[in-house]
């Protein structure tokens, strides 16, 4: 639309992680204003789905999945080269509580839900914050207890919203979410230790029709970048493993 | 005595007319008192179309009137005024309707025992089992109405209404899709239950044979409004209009004006024949007579040394059979019908097309002066 | 194959559609009767509930029946526990949700239902309420019929409303719609597959006997 | 406001009423006449739709419409194109998921209509498919207008299916539902709320037309 | 000559009892022949549930019999073993049903047009305008049929039948809504507008009327088979059985056993009372006595000297009008009816209760040997 004459900036589409929203809508405006030749669409969404998605050739260019093990499953089923794989960050995990909690999450971790009535996570089943959740109340020994009172969202935005509807007490959960301006403040967090959790590895593919391909690399190259890392950083993710 | 007090007026709403030529929507208009818990039949007469329908559907509640009462003794049944309108249900009438509405999801028994309120099962079955022989319906309780043949949806019609022993009667046609033989059976069957029930019955027909054997008053009734009332003898013997002489079934009814009248005798002009009957007003008057059929001979040749005022020259149109007589339609310049005995008929040799003379006497007629 | 989760969807869906017919037959009762100026607004109401994603109607139900709403407290103090994750709450939920699948239909049926009939009913004394008992619901059963199997196949199916309100606890809110969406998720397609043919054989089943039960086809 | 997702949310909504119209009125039509056996079988498949989380139905869509399958090869020879992540990908699917809504109230409306009535139009000489159209139809109007309506506003407000098949592509396949989702998702209440209000009342003012529109209450 | 060719057996399917006491389900068997392309006019007269309107539902197509055929010259419309059954619509008859079944959602005038195919808008609505004037419905075209009254509704399905000139005609009760003048006049109409179609017409009614003013042919039917049929005068003057005769009219029957036969005349004891006939039995042999009411006479006082064979000591114990005359119903141990005129009944001054004899001659009794 009011874009610089000349010619249609090349569109770039993005099937991304929920994880990723803010972050990247983020990215892309930064990348637009220095490429204006070049649109990021961001599509975001359960990167169970969307590889459901891809394997049924949807037309996207770039996956930004919040977990390695899916676009690593479509290369092995002939889906992308193993070339396009890469990683870009790993996700963090945290205990919220609303501000007014009386949970002493600060001072006890893990251990002051042991209290709590209801907890609020992602699936394990198929949610990768779910799964660490579960690894880091398993190593800190609570699991047996705290596990019956386990809610669990779809994924990490529904377990928040578990939390600010007052139905549950305290939600474990990814840090990028809570980092985001847009989650507004009445809360107070803690940093769940990374040793607690196996890393959060997020890993995209540059999907083999591209239609842009060039785009899908130009953005790639961005996320991966000095640049990009620290945005991504700002946003409550953690560098890619080496 | 306690009243049944009726007064009211009722106009269908307009319908909505696509071509917004508002005609005139059917109304009707009523106003008679009748004694209550007595085995009083009275039967409604009217043409298709009169009202007599809309009537009944006025007492049953089923019909809000835009004007008047209905009082059942001490209970104000409907006042416009006091904006008192009972539902059906709290009214206590019974009713059978002109298209029976039986309830196709039971059966027949279940049908005519649908009004049961505070009954054992037993006393159920058992005056369930009472209107079935009554109206000749035993061997069908199992089945649903749409197993019935038409006149058997009305006997089950009937018998559900009649089942709760109503305050009130009220009956559309109930008889009008049985054959005569059941229906006179039948006729007496209702006759005697509403005697036993000793309540008024208000009964529509359009059948004279309801009125004369069931009615012991008879209400004619013509667009919308009640033109007649009275004994049921009465009305059927002083018809006081040529509407009233036409639903009794006088055979016909001719208008003219009196030419003149002499010794009480007028002088009637129609169609360019002169009519001869008792004088209803003086000259210049216009009148309706009425000829029934029986009272018209026929003959081959004219009489003229008898005394009979009215001789006319007719040719015969059309014959029936009607029982053990032949009507035949005349025509005089007017049509004119006569009613014969099939033997008369035989020994006359006439046949459609034929020339004949048609014999009335001037005391049979009927001459009423028209409003 | 997982049977608690089953099991609970067979209860969810069958006292849904139990509390469906409570609530939604007289409702529809009303809406097929009354003269009232706000019949259409009531009616528009009751499909309110259609026009929003599901998760995003339990995201409100969500919100307007936790423990620090009027509504959670007044709930709190009368059953001592919280609506949201509870089996009262998905349950309350899917019977909002469900509200018009029950009662469009109900509605209809009942307009349907011939005038004279009616008429007849009241003129042999029987008061309206009972007259809608015994004469206009038996006549109109396919149509409640069709409402009722409607609202309890998609309880069945509803993921949505049920995932937000319930929180997916195993035994107590967890249907097996939640679990074979977990299973797709999680790329267990077998477990899917297995558990979506159970589903579809039992319920083609209870349909077909359903079905088979409906009034004998039109003289066409 | 996100125009453009309203503007097909109303698109996708209508074509799937239309088409819900062209497949479901015959089918319903079969259903209701037919003597055969398998009715009910047939009567069950249309409801299976329901019984399976919008989102693996959506699946298995996918999975069966995908370019690699016959179906998939077949749309692509004719149409050039994908049957997933297009519009046309999620009309089908809308019309499948939302059959159940339209066909089984069609069905029950009309086995209502009274049998006298289609003997009487078939003996003055109207073939059984000209009775249907001439006298079936406009008497079971009341449940045809159901069936829409449910369909209609179920579109309106379906997500799963859509978001599977579709991919949620802005001006293609987002629909305003997966837009007010994506809104709850990324926690912007504030929009999420308006959007849900403006659909509420847009279609409550729509239902209340139709309603309106509707027979005469009953005589209760 | 093109014949319609009709032989079928048709039984209702036995309704599934909830008792189990499994009924004998109703059924018709029906065989007759009729020419093609007159206007010949049969009229099924039968009581109540006798099986005429499932004739009819067979004719039309709307049942299929489990045995037999129906043949509409060259077209088989219906063949048992062939398996050939033609729906109503290709079989191009015009029905008018009992109830009716008038479109609701349809006006008047669209009800009567609802058959028309291949005819111009405004060819539709003069063929239309006719019909209303024809049935008297002029005013009405608007309206709905739940704003019309029983016998408007009727005529419109009379008039709908007729629309479409088809070419059998079957009418299930056409007239019996209406009242007698406007049904009388509505007869004469049906009667030209059947010439006019030069078709066949089959009408069913419980109406004597019907049969003795319309029907060309009359066919008596009872628990469902055809007991009698041939032109009407035949078979209203020559009942050939009881049932046929109490079909026609016959008012009195009674049964009996000849005790003896002298000069070809029967002594018949019925309830202790000796009856004098026309033998047609020997004796021994048990009959059937048929006895029309405008037969009998009525006598304050036995009258030994006349030479009536039949004198009978009875008590009145009803009356009711009838038109012009008196029906009394009499016990002489047997119930027994008479029809007299007023003017004779006012003569004899007699009411209910008292003594009185009947006269009946011999002669005009019809004896039958029963089956
Ligand atoms: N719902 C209605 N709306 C408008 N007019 C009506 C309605 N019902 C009946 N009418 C008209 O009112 C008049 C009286 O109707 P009603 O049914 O009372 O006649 P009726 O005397 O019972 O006739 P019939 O013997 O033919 O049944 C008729 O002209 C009819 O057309
Ligand atoms: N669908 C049905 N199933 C079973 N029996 C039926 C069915 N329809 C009619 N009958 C029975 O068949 C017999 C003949 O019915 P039909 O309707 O032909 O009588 P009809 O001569 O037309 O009588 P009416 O003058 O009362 O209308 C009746 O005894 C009736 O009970
Ligand atoms: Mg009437
Ligand atoms: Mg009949």
């Amino acid at each position: 639309s009011g874009q610089a004459a000349g010619a249609r900036p090349a569109v770039v589409r993005v099937a991304a992680a929920a994880d990723l929203k803010f972050a990247l809508d983020e990215a892309a405006a930064r990348l637009a204003r220095r490429e204006p030749a070049l649109r990021v669409e961001a599509t975001y969404g359960s990167s169970g789905s969307m590889h459901a998605q891809l394997r049924q050739r949807a037309p996207y260019d770039l996956y930004l999945s919040a977990d390695v093990d899916y676009p690593r499953d479509l290369v092995s089923r002939g889906t992308g080269s193993v070339r396009d794989l890469f990683t870009y960050a790993t996700g963090r995990l945290v205990v919220w509580v609303p501000a007014g909690s009386t949970l002493p999450v600060e001072r006890d971790g893990l251990r002051a839900l042991e209290s709590a009535r209801r907890i609020a996570v992602a699936n394990p089943r198929h949610a990768p914050y779910g799964r660490a959740a579960e690894a880091a109340l398993r190593r800190t020994g609570i699991w047996d207890r705290v596990s019956r009172r386990l809610v669990l969202g779809e994924n990490v935005a529904q377990a928040a919203q578990f939390v600010q509807s007052g139905a549950a007490d305290a939600a474990i959960i990814a840090k990028s979410l809570v980092a985001a301006p847009a989650f507004g403040g009445a809360g107070r967090l803690w940093d769940v230790p990374d040793t607690l959790y196996p890393p959060l590895v997020q890993g995209g593919l540059i999907l083999p029709w591209a239609a842009s391909r060039a785009g899908a690399e130009r953005f790639r190259d961005f996320l991966v970048g000095d640049e990009g890392r620290a945005l991504l950083q700002a946003y409550g993710f953690g560098p890619p493993p080496r | 005595m306690t009243l049944l007090d009726v007064d009211f007026e009722f106009r269908y709403p307009p319908s909505r007319d696509s071509g917004g030529a508002s005609h005139e929507s059917a109304s009707v208009a009523c106003r008679w008192q009748d004694p209550i818990g007595e085995p009083r039949v009275t039967v409604f007469l009217g043409a298709s179309g009169s009202g007599k329908t809309t009537v009944l559907r006025c007492l049953a509640g089923l019909e809000r009137p835009q004007r008047g009462h209905v009082r059942f003794g001490d209970h104000v049944w409907f006042d416009a005024e006091r904006r008192v309108h009972l539902p059906p249900d709290r009214r206590d009438v019974g009713g059978l309707f002109q298209e029976y509405a039986l309830f196709p999801h039971l059966t027949v028994a279940r049908n005519v025992a649908f009004g049961a309120r505070r009954l054992t099962r037993a006393a159920v079955a058992a005056r369930v089992g009472e209107l079935l022989d009554t109206f000749r319906l035993r061997g069908l309780e199992e089945r649903r109405p749409r197993q019935l043949s038409g006149g058997q949806q009305q006997r089950v019609a009937l018998a559900r209404a009649v089942f709760r022993r109503p305050k009130l009667l009220l009956l559309d046609e109930p008889l009008s899709a049985v054959d005569r033989p059941t229906g006179d059976e039948l006729r007496e069957e209702l006759r005697s239950l509403i005697r036993a029930l000793a309540i008024p019955a208000y009964i529509v027909s359009h059948d004279r044979a309801d009125a004369l054997t069931l009615a012991d008053r008879t209400v004619l009734i013509d667009g919308g409004r009640i033109i007649q009332s009275g004994t049921t003898e009465e009305v059927f013997d002083h018809p006081a209009s040529a509407a009233a002489a036409r639903l009794v079934g006088i055979d016909t009814i001719l208008l003219g004006r009196i030419a003149a009248v002499e010794d009480g005798l007028a002088r009637v002009v129609v169609a360019g024949r002169e009519v001869r009957a008792q004088a209803p007003a003086a000259a210049g008057h216009e009148v309706a007579l009425c000829i029934r059929a029986e009272d018209v001979a026929l003959a081959r040749h004219d009489v003229s040394d008898s005394s009979v005022m009215n001789r006319w020259r007719a040719t015969v149109v059309t014959e029936a059979m009607e029982g053990p007589f032949v009507r035949v339609g005349l025509d005089c310049g007017f049509r004119l019908a006569a009613l014969v005995t099939r033997d008369a008929w035989r020994r006359l040799g006439l046949k459609a097309g034929d020339e004949a003379w048609a014999i009335v006497k001037a005391a049979t007629i009927r001459a009423m002066p028209r409003n | 194959m997982d049977w608690t989760a089953i099991l609970l969807t067979v209860k969810l869906a069958a006292l849904t559609t139990l509390l469906l017919a409570i609530v939604g037959l007289p409702l529809a009762y009303w809406l097929a009767t009354t003269r009232r100026r706000w019949r259409a607004v009531v009616d528009a109401a009751v499909a309110v509930p259609l026009l929003l994603p599901p998760t995003v109607l339990g995201f409100y139900f969500l919100m307007s029946t936790g423990p620090n709403t009027a509504v959670g407290r007044l709930y709190g103090r009368l059953f001592d526990g919280t609506l949201p994750f509870s089996f009262a709450g998905i349950l309350l939920a899917s019977v909002v949700y469900n509200l018009p699948f029950a009662v469009r239909p109900f509605a209809s049926g009942f307009a349907a239902v011939d005038h004279r009939l009616i008429e007849a009913a009241r003129c042999l004394g029987a008061s309206g309420p009972r007259t809608f008992l015994t004469v206009v619901l038996p006549l109109s059963w396919p149509a409640v019929l069709a409402g009722l199997v409607l609202a309890f196949a998609h309880t069945v199916g509803e993921f949505g409303v049920v995932l937000m309100v319930g929180g997916n606890i195993p035994g107590v809110t967890r249907t097996i719609a939640l679990a074979i969406y977990d299973d797709v998720q999680a790329l267990d397609y077998a477990s899917a597959n297995a558990a979506s043919a159970l589903l579809v054989v039992f319920a083609a089943a209870v349909l077909g006997v359903t079905y088979s039960l409906q009034r004998r086809p039109l003289p066409l």
